[in-house]
């Protein structure tokens, strides 16, 4: 565990870094990142919170369970949302043109307009709830294990 | 002896491949072919209301890769956790 | 019913893949639930399986794009390339598709009481789910770029799976070499790929092998396709992670692990019949699979006969088998180009290859199982500390005495069925090869009657006079491969009349696999 | 043929970076010297696919506010954001598997544990 400052430090950056990624996924669709690139940028937050207190501190706010119903919900929806296309085919973007994420953009170089994209959007969430779930737990699972400590379950 | 086949064995793999991929393939910058991507750079927008031509490939041509991609993110934290578990005492005999 | 057959090759793949991600969830409601949900699920996907086989036994190449508007639209509207992912299902891939999906379902039977009481179950099934699925797409999928997605997927969750008993080290290096044996022959079909993809500006394996012009750089992508591959399938000269992946991997995956090495074959013939087919100079390319296909069929058996782990002795013969394979295929490689030679003997040698798969991974599998029956019951692999051991364990006894004589190629078995095929082609072609393949033949009976002296026969050991069978659950996966592996070799003709002719013609018919991608091209 | 050779730069940075990945694999017995050098393999194959999709003077291929001229090619970029994740997940797996065999043998040479070699 490192020094007191390193830890608030850590603890109100955490804050940022969540908001960032959360940005990123959320624009997946407009501008540059989605739900892997966001995701990584939330689990490097965690790995910093991992290098300001110890893997067994952390452990007792993120639990591995919790971690692992997360990822397991992240990729039913993916799954659910690929299956909902069925109607016409696997995988067909049901969501152009209705009113969730219907709208469609002018062609060419536009502004941009969140309410777009499908069900690009909330493939892009799911993404990245399973990547910050499963990079997580992977990470605290090494980071736990090579300190000796046992993982709940 | 074992060495020094595979050194020659693999310069001449690497040669080949740098020959191949330097002056057989198109000049970078100027690709040879581009139907596939110009297709998808005209139509994005129309057919998946995407300004991100990128996300609407990862997500919609090509979705079945980027689930096949979060399985095998899936695939690896389950076999990490599934590797660090904590055993029980009576499995360590078999 | 429309409905299901129309989307089934979807279904396939994605029923296990949403199983494996729900699985931890259910697990918290309990093990029989899991269990339950497993099998029914299972149960479900192997339905589908039959629909679609019986889909196109009868209608031929069935091509499902994804994301499209109809899932026969290969191309856009009014375009000439395809741009979407697709599944293209024939002949080939479905009969790989039943090869996998009955070794599957016989696994996850016998897990379901091996596994009772183990540490991590509910990750253990849902790789199991994972790697069906992994198998499953690669059979199915068009595209060269998903192929290689697939064989990730196979090939990670079969090294977590191989690597499952964490504590006994040569467990965790088995999982490792394959990983990096997997990881490596991936990254070179990346590789390969993206040359492909630079000079075709396509990933659709139809549209690839339509636009083929075999340049150098065409060459250099086949070199890497056909090397990654081949190290990924344990031909001879690159089968040193076999013997310890399948050593080490739990009983069920290792059935399942042998099952993902054959689909790499698959995907290896996929790449020299249907992308190249035609172009590239098949003398020699046949001649090098035969030769290949001999290595491993003699350093494969010599390297069991002396070997003391029952498991570690069936991995080489799985190598040495392997060689079978190859050989038939190679044949027919030779002499695609000469009809008469091709009617005469070359279909008969493919067929024979063809066949050899799906008869080696059934009594390969049952061999695998019955060593981990033994293992299951008194923890070791030794052969020469066993002794006795069928007073008390008359099921598992009984079923290696079918799988051991299927592998030899005794007659009532199906090993004798494909390996008939293949002395008698090859005989026509060479019959040098033909006498090296029976040679191999009778070392292997000659080993496998060894282990079944040591380790059945004999005065009881004293350690294990009170070993009890098996549960049942593990005797109901064997006895399916068993009844599979005696009908096979009872009625050989109707086999190779229904699931392994439509799969030979397939793969030497590259034009119709083309056409039902490119056939709307203007 | 000579004048494609300076422009074909980052296609020959990346085919050296797989042959060096491939030395290290094949040269090297340090077990996370081995995982690097796959990681440099992954880095090597990526690099390679997505500098086969620029377009001279191209933009990045998003129309949010993008300025007029021709887009590069979108389908190399979202392969390689597929490969990428695809080797963060198997590096994750060879390195728990690695700090499983360091626990057994407590050491990370190649040569030493039995079964690596050959």
């Amino acid at each position: 565990m490192l020094s007191k400052i390193v830890r608030t430090v850590a603890n109100q950056l955490m804050l940022f870094i969540l908001i960032f990624g959360l940005y990123v996924i959320a624009h997946g669709h407009l501008t540059p990142g989605g739900g892997f690139q966001g995701g990584a940028v939330v689990v490097s937050g965690v790995v910093m919170l991992l290098v300001a207190f110890n893997a067994g501190e952390l452990k007792k706010s993120l639990r591995e369970r919790f971690l692992s119903i997360m990822e397991s919900t992240g990729g039913l929806v993916f799954v659910v949302l690929a299956f909902a296309g069925l109607g016409t085919v696997f995988f067909y973007n049901f969501l152009v043109g209705s009113p969730i994420f219907g709208d469609i953009p002018i062609p060419g170089p536009n502004p941009g307009n969140l309410w777009t994209g499908g069900f690009i959007p909330l493939m892009n969430f799911a993404v990245g709830l399973k990547v910050v779930a499963g990079l997580s737990a992977v990470v605290l699972a090494l980071a736990l294990f090579t300190s000796g400590e046992e993982m709940e379950e | 002896m074992r060495k020094v086949i595979g050194l020659v064995l693999l310069i001449v793999v690497v040669a080949f491949v740098v020959y191949g991929v330097v002056a057989l393939i198109h000049p970078f910058g100027y690709p040879s072919q581009s139907d596939m991507d110009d297709y998808i750079i005209d139509n994005a927008q129309n057919q998946t209301g995407s300004n991100n031509v990128v996300a609407s490939v990862v997500f919609d041509y090509r979705g079945l890769d980027t689930l096949g991609e979060a399985t095998i993110l899936f695939t690896a934290v389950t076999g990490v956790l599934l590797l660090l578990r904590t055993l029980k005492h009576e499995e360590d005999r078999s | 019913m429309d409905f299901l057959t129309t989307n089934s090759p979807a279904l396939i793949v994605a029923l296990p893949l949403f199983a494996a991600f729900a699985i931890p969830l259910i697990s918290r409601a309990g093990e029989r639930t899991r269990n339950t949900f497993s099998l029914v699920i299972f149960g479900l996907i192997s339905f589908l399986v039959a629909i679609l086989a019986v889909n196109v036994h009868s209608v031929g190449i069935r091509v499902y794009t994804f994301g499209a508007t109809a899932a026969q639209m290969a191309l856009p509207h009014g375009y000439m390339v395809p741009v979407r992912i697709m599944f293209e299902v024939d002949g080939m891939s479905m009969f790989m598709g039943i090869i996998v999906t009955t070794v599957a379902l016989a696994a996850l039977i016998y897990s379901l009481q091996f596994m009772k009481g183990r540490t991590g179950q509910a990750r253990f099934y849902s790789l199991m789910m994972l790697l069906y699925a992994g198998m499953m797409g690669l059979a199915f999928t068009g595209d060269m770029f998903n192929l290689f997605v697939f064989l990730e997927i196979a090939s990670i969750a079969g090294a977590a799976l191989a690597a499952y008993r964490t504590n006994m080290a040569d467990a965790v290096e088995g999982g490792f070499k394959y990983i990096v044996i997997s990881a490596v022959s991936a990254l070179l079909v990346l590789f390969a790929i993206g040359i492909l993809y630079a000079q075709y500006d396509v990933l659709s394996i139809a549209a690839l092998a339509h636009f083929m012009q075999y340049t150098p750089l065409d060459m250099i992508a086949l070199a890497l396709l056909v090397g990654a591959l081949v190290m990924k399938l344990a031909g001879v000269p690159l089968h040193m992670w076999a013997p310890d992946t399948y050593t080490v991997a739990p009983a069920g995956t290792t059935p399942m692990i042998l099952a993902a090495s054959y689909i790499s074959m698959y995907a290896l013939y996929r790449v020299t019949f249907t992308m190249y087919g035609g172009l590239i100079n098949t003398t020699a390319i046949g001649w090098v699979v035969i030769i290949v296909g001999v290595l491993s069929m003699f350093v494969g058996v010599m390297m069991a006969v002396h070997q003391t782990d029952i498991k570690r002795m069936m991995a080489y013969h799985a190598v040495s088998q392997g060689g079978y394979m190859l050989l038939g295929v190679g044949v027919c490689l030779a002499v695609i180009t000469d009809p008469a030679a091709l009617a005469s003997y070359g279909r008969d040698a493919m067929n024979g290859g063809i066949f050899h798969i799906i008869n080696h991974v059934f009594y390969k599998a049952l061999l695998f199982m019955t060593a981990e029956a033994i293992f299951f019951r008194i923890g070791t692999r030794d052969t020469n500390k066993m002794g006795g051991l069928a007073r008390n364990m008359k099921w598992t006894a009984g079923f290696y005495i079918i799988g051991a004589l299927a592998i030899s190629g005794i007659p009532p078995f199906n090993g004798f069925a494909s390996k008939l095929l293949i002395y008698e082609s090859v005989l026509k072609f060479s019959p040098v090869l033909s006498v090296i393949a029976m040679f191999v033949s009778l070392v292997t009976l000659a080993s496998f009657a060894k282990v079944f002296y040591s380790a059945f026969t004999g005065p009881p050991m004293p350690a294990y006079e009170g070993v009890k069978e098996v549960p049942k659950s593990m005797i109901v996966g064997m006895s399916i491969l068993a009844v599979l592996i005696i009908f096979f070799g009872l009625f050989p003709g109707l086999i190779v009349d229904t699931i392994v002719a439509p799969a030979t013609n397939a793969l030497i018919d590259q034009a119709s696999y083309i056409n039902a991608v490119m056939g709307a091209v203007p | 043929m000579m004048e494609s050779i300076p422009l074909n730069f980052p296609f020959l940075a990346a085919a050296l970076l797989v042959g060096i990945a491939l030395y290290i694999m094949l040269f090297k017995r340090n077990l996370i010297k081995l995982i690097m050098g796959v990681a440099m393999l992954a880095s090597g194959v990526n690099l390679f696919i997505v500098a086969l999709g620029y377009r001279a003077g191209g933009n990045a291929p998003i129309y949010t506010d993008v300025p007029p001229g021709p887009m590069v090619l979108s389908v190399p970029q979202a392969l390689t954001l597929t490969s990428i994740v695809i080797n963060v997940a198997v590096l994750a797996l060879m390195l728990t598997m690695v700090v499983h065999i360091y626990r057994h043998t407590g050491d990370i040479d190649s040569e030493k544990s039995r079964k690596l070699r050959g």
